[in-house]
């Protein structure tokens, strides 16, 4: 009773606190300088139609870096402790009905397309590599759940995903060397505004970040799926 | 006035799928409403006019991280109950 | 033109009833089984006339929308399909109104469908 | 006049968001509620629509692609994890 008296003394509290913020809000009419700054001259400079994608490969390129390095630990965690059964294709699981397996099979490429397409018009449309990924790992899934018992050669996931790494860092280390600084987006032209290719390195860079999310997060589900004991 | 409408509507629900996603000792049900929460608040930030976010929002916190639940669920279920 | 403007309204708006039809129909339904079935083909409908209805209103929205149409005709019965299939291998009630079961001899056994 | 039509459209979309929100909150089974989070998938890709057209930016319905694509893997995973055939 104590308790309950307790929490609803908090509630009413943090409503307070949150209703004065609430209230004494105004939303600002002009940016402020850093943000007017990539508004004016971000699609100058980078080239990209989506401002957005602009500011997260170039001007803040270390914390893509970041992500992606964030995401790879998890994968590698996660794949340390499930290790591989042998026994695997022996488990007995319900068989997919037919419907899905035909759908699945028409299906799963339009998936891919989709996610292709979601990544190589990063910087024209709203999407880019992460969103990529994770449509083309979902296709995988669907893939997976047609046919349960299907083997993924996962070695091919690792092959995508060290080689899409260590190319981004090649291009941030080649940057260097040809142009300002790591993550230079000027070392390939800039190309016309608004086409599909232009904007420098960006579109290469969001390819090789969604390859590699793609294949972290299919390889992740795989081991899932392959490390499943019998139920 | 639509405007206002859809967002006070798509709060009410954020709010009340959190609520149950909480609540409910069915761990299906929490992971189906957890997805709900993402659904709708990523029709909220389309809404505000943030395409980028909003499908970041769909593809991977309700469509990806749904389906991994439901793989981490489906390897620590026992034999016999879930 | 207008007259393509105002049919795309016209369109929309019956879309609209149709999704308001099916989730109404989601709550009366009294099983599982005509739930599934009410919430998928009413919104079918209803998003396919909706989508349309949006895509008269703007005609270069077209190829993205047939993309978008395309995409909701193959999932949504199939999406539905596995669902109905897996609420009955697991046993979820029948209404007391059901007046024939043909699966019934399948039930909690493997159903090939 | 298509405007109007637009808007009362979209008050429908709004209340037939929340009479399917209702089955969510109230759906006895897990069946029920993953039926629930179909539909309320479906009337949210039309709510996108809706949205796209207000601003009249069709770059939005990319979003609404994705939508129909996640939605329905959800759904077929929820429902082979009930039917133990993940």
């Amino acid at each position: 009773m104590v308790r309950k008296i307790f929490v609803i003394i908090l509630l009413i509290g943090l409503g307070w606190f949150f209703y004065g913020m609430a209230d004494s809000f105004h939303g600002s009419d002009s940016l402020n300088m850093t943000a007017s700054y990539y508004a004016e001259n971000g699609a100058e400079e980078v080239g990209a139609a989506n401002l957005v994608t602009a500011i997260v490969v170039t001007y803040r390129g270390l914390d893509t870096l970041g992500e992606v390095t964030i995401l790879f630990l998890t994968a590698a965690i996660a794949a340390f402790f499930l290790k591989s059964k042998e026994e695997f294709s022996k488990r007995d699981v319900k068989p997919s009905s037919e419907l899905l397996q035909t759908a699945a099979g028409m299906l799963v490429p339009l998936i891919f397309v989709l996610g292709v397409y979601v990544f190589v018009n990063g910087h024209l449309s709203p999407g880019g590599g992460f969103q990529g990924g994770a449509i083309i790992a979902s296709g995988l899934v669907l893939l997976l759940l047609s046919k349960p018992l299907q083997k993924v050669n996962s070695r091919f996931f690792a092959l995508v995903e060290s080689f899409s790494g260590l190319f981004y860092v090649g291009i941030g280390v080649a940057g260097i060397f040809l142009a300002g600084g790591f993550l230079d987006n000027s070392i390939l032209p800039l190309g016309e505004f608004g086409t599909l290719l232009s904007a420098g390195i960006l579109p290469v860079i969001y390819i090789l970040v969604g390859l590699k999310v793609g294949s972290e997060l299919s390889g992740l589900l795989t081991k899932f799926q392959e490390t499943q004991e019998e139920n | 006035m639509l405007s206002v409408i859809i967002i006070i509507a798509l709060t009410i629900l954020v709010l009340a799928a959190a609520i149950l996603a909480v609540q409910t000792t069915n761990l299906v049900v929490a992971v189906i409403s957890a997805g709900l929460v993402s659904l709708m608040a990523s029709v909220g930030y389309l809404f505000l006019s943030a395409p980028d976010v909003a499908m970041t929002e769909a593809a991977i916190g309700s469509g990806l991280s749904t389906i991994i639940f439901f793989y981490v669920l489906n390897r620590v279920r026992g034999k016999d109950h879930g | 033109m207008e007259v393509l403007q105002i049919t795309g309204g016209f369109v929309s708006l019956i879309g609209a009833v149709f999704l308001f039809l099916g989730s109404l129909g989601i709550v009366r339904m009294p099983d599982s089984y005509n739930r599934i079935q009410t919430g998928t083909k009413a919104t079918t409908l209803g998003t396919l006339m909706f989508l349309i209805g949006v895509g008269l209103y703007n005609p270069s929205w077209f190829p993205k929308l047939i993309v978008l149409i395309f995409f909701i005709l193959f999932t949504n019965p199939v999406s539905s399909h596995v669902l109905a299939r897996a609420a009955y291998s697991i046993g979820t009630e029948l209404t007391k109104l059901t007046v024939v079961d043909k699966l019934k001899d399948s039930r909690g056994e493997d159903i090939d469908a | 006049m298509a405007d109007t039509l637009f808007l009362i459209a979209g008050g429908i979309i709004i209340l037939s968001l929340f009479v399917a929100a209702i089955r969510f909150f109230l759906g006895p089974d897990p069946v029920d509620r993953v039926i629930a989070f179909d539909v309320l998938t479906i009337i949210s890709i039309s709510l996108i629509a809706l949205i796209a057209h207000e601003a009249g930016r069709g770059i939005y319905l990319d979003v609404a692609v994705v939508y129909g694509l996640l939605s329905f893997l959800g759904v077929i995973v929820v429902a082979k994890y009930l039917e133990r055939g993940l």
